[in-house]
């Protein structure tokens, strides 16, 4: 039979949840196992990169990646495979945008290393000791990747062809994707435009969202515990904070359903530079302090309270987005959060 | 001076890179288990408001996210001084058992299963889940995938989402379930009894009935003699969710119980400049090195170790099955208790009696009428300061140590996770099985690398947990270089 | 950097008070500060906070946002809004490390030239000390996306 | 890189550009940039031949895009856009550079005026090339006019309007035309009576063939935009049938219920429960107030409905809604008078012989309360001494700091009747600064100083019946500084007139958002621009006359009416307008309906369907302020000509150089 096309899977600094939900297209994963020749598939399948370095450049046909670039071994990788792929695909959030991972970036890698290995309560480490990227040891050396200071995500060290947001993305709109390359490779189906995001929607998580949406005008923001929403009623209009209205639609509406306001997992919309700055921008706007005529020194001050009932801004706008937002990474010096 | 290197090793979920060295005799050396991943979590979580824990620190591990949620979930409780009503307590236990059913059923059949199922020397192409499926048959392969996906929808109707849930909030639940989700559930904890039931009588059929598995297993080269931890409940029965952390020296008398909060008092954690992943050890015995016995620190926390910890389990399915286990394996009961079972390999079976139990759990769960209780929520006024949440995660205990400033603004955090608990056995576990089975001039072959990775994979070693890098398996890759470090023989595994 | 340092400020005035503020600065030859560069928005309310990012990522030390006097807005509460955003874009921004002085929100009137010119000299002037923020430069790293240091170039290797 | 090809073109303006710019420089250096095509520097740009260069250019050298650094646009960007649009292009593809206002005559530093003006056109060059063509927006202009409020501005406009042949409803609160004007005994400084002048006025609007007039009536709701405007008229019920009411009276001579007239008579006197303000009223038909109707209150009486001979009298009447599709709106809402009872210390309401001036001018009135004799409260004592307060919560920090403008005049009105009816009477002025800016004002004034009466110049600290020299026991004795001689006065007198100043309406707020416009601090509208466009406001299609705006005379009221009817009628007689094409948009496949925009809005020109779920623009009624463009979380709305992508390329053209020091740098 003619030769089938070649499928790649890997993971960077991601937690599995990638695979996980890849898995979760259930049996679907058997046919995916019959159309494609398993180039490098570490979750189903044994390669190692010693294969992949010994194909030809751009023998794999469709590399899946996820996981976002934490360290040098994940810089390499993600070079190797694009060398390797006809197309790269920046699979999940993290490969996408930087995810969780990149909320790393509003600390420094100096910070991280010194609360992980020298203060906390359950720590043993007189001697200070850091990890090394080499140590000699009795028996000969040893080396481990470089941690670095900035998360980056994929496109930012590599091109990429597509991308597949949501932390982790659906597994239908996982399924949905496959069937398109599927399709594009044995039947010569169209490709969506290179550059464009697959496996979501076009509009904003609202339009997925069932509960009943008014004008808003928020007084104060409310931390989850603060109160019980009104069943069937935005969450943001009760002054929940919720994502929805800047990210993208695909995952359906699944947090706000659970009474959880959205986090923004499934990124920006086409022509939003920064998730992040459109939420803030959003959501202030319909913030219902000061109007036309009111002292200005008073209303600045009720503003300033008001606002700083939503804590955590950096943390909440950019959960998903932080590497690629504009300014991807704070400027911090020394050891501050 | 010679050298071995598996990197990463395989079906292991997380990076993981072995180094072997061989002395001019070709003799074992040292084995080093290096974890080249760090995330740190600990760090850009400070500054974060505490509640949005459960959702964030879920990101560690996407394999046992639903454990660090529920980590989470409990540390909120203690920081916020809240205490969750019972009937939040049994839905939470209910949607953290059904996760236990998936996460025991995918290892045993894809990742541990494969080596007793096809045997260690079957050609790798087929030590997989699809290897098993062919061996023992599509409709068992079915059954195993639909014990995933149904209680993967359990997992997402009761926590909110597939993988990463949403629900877990201070001292409670952010939605109730229907009295018509209640059915469905009821009907899908039955069916994972049966199927628990089932792949216990897989495991006497392929594997004790098998008489040189029996002896795998019951070999020197996978054995450890250390201190065992694990949660029981106030009946010293093994719990998941909650309860007390006891320990036992490798007589099996119990060395310390605890509340989590103290879990500082007892377990320290050592850091060496080879690997990203520290290695915590009893402080009350101190750390001793790489070696095993009552006089090191070191101690284990798996499947096999919560059995060795605890004296039984809570359901009576379970609980036969915990006395066939300790019986076959030769255990004798002093004062009531039975003696550890050291064997690591029979880690596996130990986890398939745990299945049973959370299945079994399942469905006590699910028929309690409180279960469909509709007040899961609650308002919280108090003013956080600092909470320690633990559960038994598949791995190991899993610990979350949180301070916050009065606004509930994260400003430290602390985990132990599960296999990071195991770092140290792991290491001691690859040198020793290396020990036993390379000595010089052995031709290294894929099969004898293979029961090498099969003393580390009995952990179910999760290091996406450990490291929050990235689980799944990858190949075996053996170099061996001269004392130069030149190559002169490179094998691999599946070529 | 090339020294001596000159903070360039980007502003975005609206197009009824601010920008005429500065038009009229211009025809009573006040002198100030040519650190501002302005961009002209029909509203101060149409500064999205993406393009106040934008210019700070693009290199530039400050910024200005520049409107009527709340209650003269001629889109009625448009700066309010402005307000509004501007007071919780200052929260996140501390939380990028990006200093108070480096964003700031005037409110000048079409007849307000040398309240305007004032605002730049003061701003520029509070600038100086705080150095060259140049995002990309100072936060980033060269090639804009953080350091990649390959292995053999990190010397740090601990004998034990 | 773009396919675009641009031009620019750096102005000289004579020396007031290039003695600070290098000007060769910048349009040498401009030349060398991506997408210029050509690149010119040249004298006046503004001038016929600058102009025919840009057309040229574009027609010779094929440019898409034009760019032109020189003064402020808000000088010349139409006159550039006309040059792009006789070049063949549409205006809307050109940007212009501020390097004169902002930049050269802002600075001596030639270098640095030189490194801007080459950043400000990089922003400009990066932000033309993003530029799309835009059409403006034709509307239709509906020819029936709103007049709101029957005031001496209101009556001026809707005339004007009328007698020009154009439909107008007039709705008025009250349950007459005629304002505060119908008040007023005499008008400064010609001193003719004012019902005399007025009267014949409110009669014209009332029979106007083009005029609709509703009374005891308010605007409830607004929608719609310039040309095609929706309002909603409450009529309130008057329980007359205004069918068969002849205006006779009888009902109100028969009414057995007295009621004290806080309105018109400023609380000097009674009305009936039905009544007509006054005998002048306009239109004719009485109102019948509930509040106080022995019949609404006990069920029995109806001695009107009985009496009225051609049975008006509807018990049952109820509100009327009506509906009115309209094309332009005047607000002639006028104003309220300042509350003399926040000035404890001058005793208003505390001391009996201290009145308004609005009191007064009823009291000097022929048809007021006492026929037009000046009495003290008790009815029938001649006061033989009064005194005028100006500047009565005007000027004051504590109050209101602007000049009331017309209560210097008025009270030299007053001082003036005094001395008319009292020849023995003394007068005495209390001023800060005497302002009689206008025709015959100042000779008004001389006249006054003439009649005797007396001026002093300070600002009343206390008006008090505390005696405490002879001679003052039983007076009113009034305390200020005389500023023009230094030293405290206390001067005793009979009657004290407080000349209060004016206000903006209590509810203009909420008037000014009903209409979507702006009101300053004070509560009065803001007008388009202070000199160059008083009775428009930012609104299009709204326009406003007389004190609602400011403090104003008659004269000026009168004015500003005629004046916003003559900018209506030029909208009328046109048909149809052209509007600017700087507005918002929704992309209906992009809008999720999170409403997050939907009160963004000052003009409520964004509507959600309930049914599509999605938000929309109403382009008309959008004034392109882009707030919310940049409130949109998922850039569903575009701004036009202020895009996203326009200004995000602006602001990296203007940090060209910053970046380039980073290239060289990294």
């Amino acid at each position: 039979m003619a030769e089938k096309p070649k499928l790649a899977m890997y993971w960077a600094a991601a937690c599995g949840g990638c695979e996980i939900s890849t898995l979760n297209i259930g049996e679907k994963i058997l046919v995916v196992d019959d159309v494609f020749d398993l180039a490098f598939f570490p979750c189903i399948a044994d390669f190692k990169v010693k294969d992949v370095q010994g194909y030809p450049d751009g023998y794999i046909d469709v590399c899946l990646f996820n996981g976002a670039i934490r360290n040098s071994e994940n810089e390499e990788m993600a070079h190797l495979l694009r060398q390797k792929s006809k197309f790269v695909v920046a699979f999940g959030s993290c490969a996408y945008e930087g995810c969780i991972p990149a909320l790393s970036n509003l600390t420094s890698r100096q910070a991280t290393l010194e609360t992980v290995y020298f203060d906390n309560p359950s720590i043993d480490n007189p001697e200070m000791t850091l990890p090394q990227v080499k140590t000699r040891v009795a028996e000969g050396e040893l080396t481990l990747p470089y941690f670095y200071q900035t998360v980056k995500a994929l496109d930012q060290v590599v091109p990429v062809d597509y991308y597949i947001p949501g932390c982790p993305p659906e597994p239908e709109q996982i399924w949905a994707v496959l069937e398109v390359v599927v399709n594009a490779l044995l039947n010569g189906g169209p490709l969506p435009p290179g550059g464009s995001i697959v496996g979501a929607g076009k509009v904003a998580v609202c339009e997925e969202c069932p509960l009943e949406k008014n004008v808003k005008a928020i007084d104060q923001f409310y931390r989850p515990y603060d109160l019980i929403p009104q069943p069937g009623l935005c969450l943001l209009e009760q002054g929940i904070v919720c994502m929805g209205p800047a990210t993208r639609s695909g995952c359906g509406a699944l947090c706000p359903q659970a009474n959880m306001g959205c986090r923004g997992c499934y990124g920006p919309l086409d022509g939003v530079e920064d998730q992040g700055a459109k939420m803030l921008s959003a959501i202030a706007s319909v913030v219902g302090v000061g109007a036309a005529g009111e002292d200005e020194g008073e209303m600045a001050k009720k503003l300033d309270e008001v606002m700083s009932t939503l804590v955590d801004p950096a943390g909440t706008f950019y959960r998903f987005s932080m590497a690629h937002s504009l300014l991807q990474r704070a400027k911090v010096n020394g050891k501050q959060a | 001076m010679q050298r071995i290197t598996i990197d990463p090793i395989t079906r292991l979920e997380g990076h993981g890179k072995i180094e072997i060295f061989l002395d001019d005799a070709g003799e074992v050396a040292n084995a080093y288990l290096q974890i080249p991943e760090l995330r740190g979590f600990e760090q850009f979580c400070v500054g974060r408001p505490a509640e949005e824990m459960p959702r964030i620190t879920n990101r560690i591990c996407g394999v046992c996210p639903e454990a660090h949620h529920m980590a989470a979930t409990k540390a909120l409780d203690a920081l916020y001084h809240v205490e969750p009503s019972s009937a939040v307590k049994k839905l939470r236990e209910f949607f953290y058992s059904a996760f236990y059913v998936t996460d025991h059923t995918t290892h045993f059949y894809a990742l541990g299963g494969p080596d007793f199922v096809l045997g260690p020397d079957a050609p790798a192409a087929e030590r997989n889940i699809l290897g098993v499926v062919h061996k023992v048959g599509l409709e068992i392969g079915k059954a195993v995938i639909d014990t995933r996906m149904r209680n993967h929808h359990v997992i997402k109707q009761v926590g909110g989402r597939g993988v990463h849930p949403v629900a877990g909030m201070p001292g409670g639940w952010s939605k109730a379930i229907s009295e018509e989700e209640r059915q469905e559930f009821e009907a899908i904890a039955r069916k994972n009894v049966d199927f628990a039931l089932f792949s216990l009588k897989v495991f006497d059929d392929i594997v004790l009935a098998n008489q040189a598995y029996v002896d795998l297993i019951l070999s020197d080269a996978f054995t450890h003699r250390t201190y065992y931890m694990g949660t029981v409940d106030s009946n010293n029965k093994v719990n998941f969710y909650d309860g007390l952390i006891r320990v036992v020296d490798p007589q099996g008398k119990e060395f310390v119980k605890y509340p989590s909060r103290d879990y500082a008092k007892h377990v320290a954690e050592r850091v060496e400049p080879w690997s990203y992943l520290k290695f915590p050890y009893l402080k009350g015995v101190g750390w001793k090195g790489f070696v095993d016995g009552p006089e090191s620190g070191v101690y284990c926390a798996t499947p096999l170790s919560r059995l060795n910890a605890s004296d039984g389990m809570a359901t009576p399915l379970a609980q036969e099955a915990f006395e066939r286990f300790y019986q076959t394996l030769g255990s004798q009961q002093v004062n009531g208790r039975y003696q550890p079972v050291h064997q690591r390999l029979a880690t596996h079976w130990a986890r398939l009696v745990e299945l049973l139990y959370a299945a079994e759990r399942m469905l006590e769960l699910v028929t309690d009428p409180e279960i469909t209780d509709p007040n899961v929520r609650v308002v919280v006024k108090n003013t956080p300061d600092e909470g320690v949440g633990s559960v038994e995660a598949p791995r190991g205990t899993l610990t979350h140590h949180y301070w916050t400033d009065e606004r509930g603004i994260l400003t430290g955090v602390n985990l132990i996770v599960g296999t990071t608990n195991n770092n140290a056995p792991i290491t001691m576990s690859v040198k020793k099985a290396a020990q036993h089975l390379i000595h010089n001039g052995t031709v290294i072959t894929e099969g004898l690398l293979n029961r090498v990775e099969m003393a580390f994979r009995n952990y179910d070693p999760c290091m996406s947990c450990a490291t929050h890098s990235l689980p799944g398996q990858m190949p075996l890759e053996v170099v061996i270089r001269d004392p130069d470090g030149n190559v002169i023989e490179h094998l691999s595994q599946y070529t | 950097m090339s020294e001596p340092y000159e903070p360039v400020i980007v502003g975005f005035l609206c197009n009824w008070c601010s920008y005429r503020a500065a038009d009229l600065a211009g025809t009573a030859r006040i002198k100030y500060a040519p650190n501002m560069r302005a961009i002209r928005v029909m509203c101060s309310g149409r500064v999205d906070p993406q393009f106040v990012l934008k210019a700070l990522r693009e290199g530039a030390d400050g910024v200005m946002i520049a409107g009527c006097h709340p209650g003269e807005c001629h889109y009625v509460d448009g700066n309010i809004k402005t307000l509004r955003r501007f007071t919780l874009l200052k929260q996140l921004l501390r939380q990028w490390g990006v200093e108070d002085e480096r964003v700031q929100l005037v409110w000048a009137s079409a007849s307000e030239g040398n309240l305007l010119a004032a605002a730049v000299d003061r701003m520029t002037e509070q600038l100086r000390p705080l150095g060259p923020l140049r995002w990309k430069e100072t936060v980033l790293g060269r090639n804009g996306h953080g350091e990649f240091i390959p292995v053999e170039e990190v010397p740090a290797v601990e004998e034990v | 890189m773009s396919e675009e090809r641009v031009g620019v073109y750096v102005c000289h303006c004579g020396t007031n550009i290039a003695g600070t710019v290098d000007v060769e420089d910048v349009a040498k250096w401009a030349g060398s940039q991506e997408n210029v095509i050509c690149s010119r520097d040249y004298k006046f740009m503004c001038s016929s031949l600058g102009q025919e260069l840009i057309e040229q250019d574009i027609k010779e050298q094929g440019l898409t895009r034009i760019v032109v650094a020189a003064c402020s646009p808000h000088m010349h960007e139409k006159t550039f856009r006309g040059a792009t649009e006789r070049g063949g292009l549409n205006p809307f593809l050109f940007e212009m550079a501020n390097i004169r206002e902002h930049n050269s005559w802002a600075t001596n530093d030639k270098a640095a005026a030189t490194q801007k003006a080459k950043a400000l056109v990089k922003g400009a060059v990066e932000r033309v090339v993003h530029h799309t063509p835009l059409e403006p927006l034709p509307v239709e202009i509906n020819p029936n006019t709103l007049v709101l409020g029957g005031g001496i501005a209101g009556i001026s406009a809707a005339l004007e309007l009328a007698n020009a042949g154009y439909h107008v409803y007039m709705v008025e609160r009250e349950p007459s035309i005629g304002g505060h004007m119908a008040q007023l005994d005499k008008t400064f400084p010609t001193l003719d009576c004012s019902a005399c002048i007025l009267t014949p006025k409110m009669v014209e609007v009332g029979q106007h063939p083009n005029i609709t007039l509703w009374s005891w009536s308010e605007v409830e709701n607004v929608s719609g935009y310039i040309g095609n405007f929706t309002v909603n008229v409450r009529k309130k019920a008057r329980y007359v049938n205004e069918e068969l009411c002849t205006g006779c009276g009888i009902c109100e001579e028969k009414c057995p219920r007295k009621v004290i007239d806080e309105v018109f008579e400023a609380g000097l006197s009674y009305r009936k429960a039905i009544y007509r303000p006054f005998p002048q009223a306009v239109p004719k038909y009485p109102v019948l107030d509930p509040a106080n109707c022995t019949y609404f209150e006990r069920g029995k009486c109806k001695a009107c409905q009985i009496l009225c001979p051609t049975g008006a009298i509807d018990f049952e009447q109820q509100d009327e809604l009506i509906t009115i599709q309209v094309g332009n709106i005047i607000l002639a809402t006028g104003y309220d008078l300042f509350d003399s009872r926040r000035i404890p210390q001058y005793g208003y309401g505390r001391l009996a012989n201290v009145f308004t001036g609005l009191e007064f001018e009823r009291l000097v009135n022929a048809a007021g309360p006492t026929g037009g004799k000046i009495v003290l409260r008790d009815g029938v004592t001649q006061p033989e001494s009064v005194a005028i307060v100006h500047c009565v919560g005007s000027r004051d920090k504590h109050y209101n700091e602007y000049c009331s403008k017309v209560c210097c005049m008025y009270s030299l009105k007053f001082a003036h009747l005094v001395h008319e009816r009292l020849p023995n009477a003394e007068v005495y002025n209390f001023y800060i600064d005497m302002r009689t800016p206008g025709k015959g004002y100042e000779e008004f004034y001389h006249r006054l100083l003439h009649e005797g009466a007396h001026f002093i110049r300070g600002r009343v600290a206390e008006v008090t019946d505390a005696a405490r020299l002879p001679g003052e026991e039983g007076k009113l004795i009034v305390q200020a500084e005389d500023t023009l001689i230094g030293k405290q006065r206390r001067i005793p007198v009979d009657m004290v007139i407080l000349s209060s100043g004016i206000e903006a309406r209590q509810d203009s707020k909420e008037v000014s958002h009903l209409f979507g416009m702006g009101c300053d601090f004070d509560g009065f509208f803001v007008e388009r621009h202070p000199k160059l466009d008083p009775v428009a406001t930012m609104t299009e299609g709204v326009f406003i006359a007389g004190a609602c705006q400011g403090p104003k005379d008659i004269p000026d009221s009168v004015a500003q009416g005629a004046a916003a009817s003559a900018r209506v009628a030029g909208l009328i007689s046109r048909g149809t307008i052209m509007m600017e094409p700087v507005r918002a948009h929704i992309e209906a496949e992009a809008c999720s309906g999170c409403r997050i925009c939907n009160n963004m809005c000052p003009y409520n020109a964004i509507v959600f369907h309930e049914d599509s779920k999605v938000s929309e623009v109403i382009t008309a009624l959008c004034q392109g302020c882009g707030t919310c463009v940049a409130a949109c979380p998922s850039a569903a709305i575009t701004g036009a000509h202020f895009t996203n992508e326009q200004v995000l390329s602006e602001i990296e053209g203007l940090l060209w150089d910053v970046s380039e020091q980073l290239a060289v740098s990294a």
